[in-house]
């Protein structure tokens, strides 16, 4: 029997309620109808009581979680789209981001963001809002690229004792799929060599990691072999690992479908560049999502992110330089 | 404080409302007719992303338009595609947001219900619920310090968006500064498949009017006459100065919450209810009963519309659709922003 | 649904709560005098930042935390010195919190009425109003979900704080969940500035409780008994599985809105009217009329507060303030997040 | 008769109302209090029923800007602090960023943002949030750091056909002060050199503009000439003047209090050095206030952002490379 990306992001929360009594589901339909994406399909039945519908108040169903997990409580929080968590952004970077450092004691939500587009889905249903959070500190921010992550890394998220924004990527729900769910051998904290390779490193996560995956094929049909590094964790980043693959490659391109300004690359490429410098053979390179909102006519959103095609003819520029 | 209206004066008020009932008829029957052909373009794999009907809370929609003047203001919401016509959109626009054709009034950016020609007074929605109501709120503080003393501003909104913040926080505002803006309530008993006792706690969503200082109605959300007789006493309060005014019409999504939802949840017993009852129906049976028109000519309504949508559709098809070698990808309106490296 | 309390049940009550009168006024006292201490070491420059004091409603916020028990959960803001102390708070954490020490509740990380001991059921403000409310409710949840079904939890906010979002959907989820939260709104006419008619153009923000179908009632913020016997009232009724309680006690703030404020602004009238006057004299007043203490009696409460403060203040000075070669510059409570570059 | 930064943006606010019947300005207290920090002081007199005190609801103080925006008014918010903004942030960043995008409908109105620090200011009143806004398309991010730029960008960002957010900094509000009031030479999306040099480039915005240009004296002393870039507006980015600063150079520190992941440093860097990365001679290095929020305590709070001391410091390093 297979297992999809949202599956596992579905087993993983079972297993939660399932071994740990101090977890429970909050969120907008997450209950009797299972979410928007179902997500949460039958957990309400099989556990009841602890899958709750939320009322469209994303202020309050963070504020509420902050307060449970105060009182030792490791609530989930569905938001139906990433989009609609910055309703509650003061709640998630001011009251759970700083709670930790203002009164030791910790605050253990996780926040579930279904990120990114599908053809149609418009400007506000689409967003990849990690670097927003990720700029804030005290919070924790994952966006897994493989089922085995989606799987393991909520797992961990919900017992990392710090607020957690996890990004799933809703293009990956249904097409990302393996026969047999094992977990993850890294745990989240470390960024995963995806692809080995000598030639560059492509930087990426979430759904840009398939997408660079497919640019890496495309090379090594012209005999470049890229290695390919998969983020997994956006907030702190495992900068060592990037820094190791570009010490083999001598050459970086980071990519990643969201804004470009103060970005994940934009990061990446500032914590490279400050403390490997010497490594680089060429200028670090990044392909982003433009500039403007995600289009909802998907001849415009084809375009809007970087594709595995962008990916490939960026990465022959480079090789060039 | 006028918590509704009172039973007594509706048979005194509805002789004098035959003209707006007649036009809001026609434009709730053109509604479910170019909905139940999104509808089938969606089904046949047209459309992209997803399709948001009205079905069901025509007439509250229609009667808070058809109240509304040319000069007035309207912030329509996921499920008033016939507010929207009857507010004078063109049919090709409908076509034009579900398809993202280059011509339509977001140029394909945007979709579906996303649309609105904003310098016209029609706004248009973004998804996050609430906050589109202090956007009309704030274009009438605007026509205020203009000097227009005349027009108002209606805005839509559904149970459960009464729950986010900006709704509380537009409506506080818009009290504070007495606006002449009405607040439609669609209470479809859902949002999405969260019923009303998930979603709040209160006997009737009309009971916050007083919270706020402002006046309040509820309504029959299936009875045409009704919702016109509350649109018309609300917006006539509005515009005589009475500040801010709440209508909670009660109704039940006759729909999935989109095209792609069977809405299997939906409590089966409230069909057999009062708030489950067709307002198109109820509507088409009253105008027969009160002899403003005969079943043929019912009919000559319904073929005119069907006409007008193929007509409308066809015309939309042979538009041309994004292109994003012509797209701009910039953001910014001011010019000198257009050519600067962000 | 109850909207005030009756005025009849008072005389009844009022002799019951003889001890709770005498204990709040204590509180009150104290917290009166230690304020008067903070801004006069504020005036010294012994403070950095801002220095807020809750004078003129030191009733509401007493009379709530008295009614609360150890187990139970309170989340005071801005101007509850007096409720804090009734909760528990030692004092030398004011002092503490206001100099920033090593010691204090938030190790000189954050500062004056930014402190709890949220682990103590002592919940820790931020600075943006109306988001503390949710946080509580979380709590009340997280309680039932541990299967305590005596403990309830109460919260503050002002006259301004009920504009913001935050409490809006904090008080309507409290409502769908039915947990047992009181909500004492302190109305001091004012917000920093900005006067009621600026705020809210509803007739009592006790009108709102019947919006979020919770029970409501309004008070005599000057007067202890009636904030003792509506607190008792409404923390009753909450314990007791009636719900959210929503409590608005009218005042006046008897001091600038933060210590540099000079409050200019305030309406001189209102001073001389009912919201106006002191509810520390009233209650000394009071309990002499009681005979439940004479003045010497007050006197010597006065002077065991001078004392106690004297001795906190005098014990904090000499601990240890922030050093920033001993602060972890960390904000995550994950071990193995503490070592890594971020 | 000499102008403070802070008399500057009240200025600039008398002159806009004076000029522009569309202009008005709404937020807490600004009416007959005159603002928390005084930016308003008598304008509500001077200018009746144009200077409106708000209720304590940043979502809809925005909302109703964008409706007025819409309507052909040029609204200016004024947060009561930049902390306070984010309880506004749906708003900003989906309803008045997108707008043109969505509609071709202009939506000119301003936000002003009392940002950064002073000792004792705490967590929460005392954010710098340009890099929030700045990753958001559509919106326009100014942070001037001097009285001529106070005045002469703030009449610009009414003018300004897209939302503007004005990052002012309270630390500068009454320490800066010039003789006599004039109108800067550039336009708003123009970086500027204040400081020329050859060593090194050290770019910097806001508060820490004077700071940098102490570090440069200090510099001076010693026989390094550093050249100081104020950046002026965060976004969009004029990195061709940062560039041709780095062309000079051949070295690059930035300086930034906010919080370093994806803040305007690692933006900064991330254009100069896909960009420019053969002008440098060593790595970038950038100075940012520490990952954690702002602590109340003088003596945390000294620490927690780049000092002059610091800068030089970290100058001195990058010389040597
Ligand atoms: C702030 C916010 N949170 C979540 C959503 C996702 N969402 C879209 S429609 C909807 C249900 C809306 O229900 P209601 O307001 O009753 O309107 P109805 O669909 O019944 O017309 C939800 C939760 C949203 N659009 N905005
Ligand atoms: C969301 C938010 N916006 C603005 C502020 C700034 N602010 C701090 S206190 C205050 C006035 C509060 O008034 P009120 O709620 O009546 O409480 P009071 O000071 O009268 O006790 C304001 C506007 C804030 N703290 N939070
Ligand atoms: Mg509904
Ligand atoms: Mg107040």
């Amino acid at each position: 029997m297979s297992t999809t990306y949202l599956e596992a992001i579905r087993e993983a929360q079972k297993k939660l309620l399932q071994d740990d009594s101090r977890v429970y589901i909050y969120g907008q339909d997450v209950g009797a109808f299972g979410g928007a994406f179902k997500a949460t399909k039958n957990l309400a039945d099989a556990f009841p009581g602890r899958v709750l519908d939320a009322p469209i108040s994303e202020d309050a169903m963070v504020g509420s979680a902050i307060g449970a997990a105060i009182e030792g409580m490791r609530p989930i929080i569905e938001m139906q789209f990433s989009d609609f968590s910055v309703t509650a952004f003061n709640q998630i970077i001011n009251q759970a981001a700083t709670l930790y450092w203002r009164t030791q004691v910790a605050c253990p939500i996780t926040i579930r963001m279904p990120s990114g587009a599908n053809p149609g889905s418009g400007p506000f249903h689409s967003q990849n809002l990690e670097a927003l959070y990720a700029h804030v500190p005290g919070l924790v921010v994952l966006a897994p690229a493989t089922v085995p992550d989606a799987y393991t890394m909520l797992l961990e998220a919900v017992e990392i004792d710090d607020p957690v924004i996890f990004c799933e990527h809703k293009y990956l729900y249904n097409r990302l799929k393996i026969d047999r769910l094992t977990p993850s051998e890294l745990t989240f904290n470390h960024a995963r060599v995806a692809r080995v390779g000598r030639d560059i490193t492509i930087v990426s996560y979430s759904a840009m990691v398939p997408e660079a995956l497919f640019a890496a094929e495309i090379l090594e049909r012209e005999g470049v072999l890229a290695e390919v590094v998969d983020l997994r964790c956006i907030k702190p980043l495992d900068i060592e690992t990037v820094i190791a693959s570009v010490a083999r490659t001598g050459r970086l391109l980071c990519v990643d479908e969201s804004w470009p300004w103060g970005g994940v690359n934009a990061e990446v490429i500032a914590q490279v560049t400050t403390r490997g410098f010497h490594l680089l053979d060429a200028p670090p390179q990044r392909l982003n999502g433009k500039d403007t909102p995600v289009p909802f006519h998907p001849n415009l959103w084809n375009v809007h992110k970087p594709s595995s095609k962008v990916i490939a003819l960026k990465a022959r520029e480079l090789l060039k330089w | 404080m006028l918590n509704t209206l009172m039973e007594e004066t509706r048979e005194v008020v509805a002789p004098d409302l035959r003209e707006q009932y007649v036009e809001a008829f026609t434009w709730m029957l053109l509604a479910r007719i170019v909905e139940e052909k999104l509808a089938s373009l969606w089904r046949a794999g047209k459309i992209a992303g997803g399709v948001y009907l009205g079905k069901g809370q025509e007439a509250i929609s229609a009667a808070i338009a058809v109240m509304l003047k040319p000069d007035d203001i309207f912030g329509p919401l996921i499920r008033d595609q016939a507010g929207r016509l009857a507010f004078g959109e063109p049919l090709a626009d409908v076509f034009r947001n579900h398809f993202g054709t280059l011509t339509s009034p977001s140029r394909g950016r945007d979709g579906n219900v996303h649309r609105g020609r904003p310098k016209e007074g029609y706004h248009s929605m973004i998804s996050h619920l609430g906050s589109l109501i202090s956007v009309v709120a704030g274009a009438l503080l605007a026509r205020r310090f203009q000097g227009d003393t005349s027009a108002i501003g209606a805005t839509c909104i559904g149970d459960g968006g009464t729950s986010t913040g900006a709704f509380h926080e537009a409506l506080n505002l818009a009290a504070v500064e007495k606006l002449p803006l009405v607040v439609v309530v669609t209470n479809n008993q859902y949002a999405y498949s969260t019923p009303n006792n998930r979603q709040f706690a209160c006997r009737n969503l009309v009971d916050r009017a007083v919270g706020y200082g402002i006046e309040g109605y509820s309504m029959d959300g299936t009875d045409l006459r009704d919702c016109l007789e509350v649109a018309r006493y609300a917006t006539d309060r509005a515009r005589s100065g009475h500040g801010p005014q709440m209508i909670v019409g009660t109704c039940l999504r006759l729909t999935g919450h989109a095209e792609h939802d069977d809405a299997s949840y939906v409590d089966k017993k409230l069909l057999s209810r009062f708030a489950g009852r067709d307002c198109l129906q109820i509507a088409g049976s009253y105008i027969q009963s009160q002899q403003w028109a005969d079943q043929s000519q019912i009919e000559r309504w319904k073929e005119k519309a069907k006409y007008e949508i193929e007509e409308a559709l066809a015309k939309v098809q042979r538009e041309p659709h994004s292109d994003p070698k012509e797209e701009t990808w910039c953001p910014y309106a001011t010019g000198v922003l257009a050519r600067t490296e962000r």
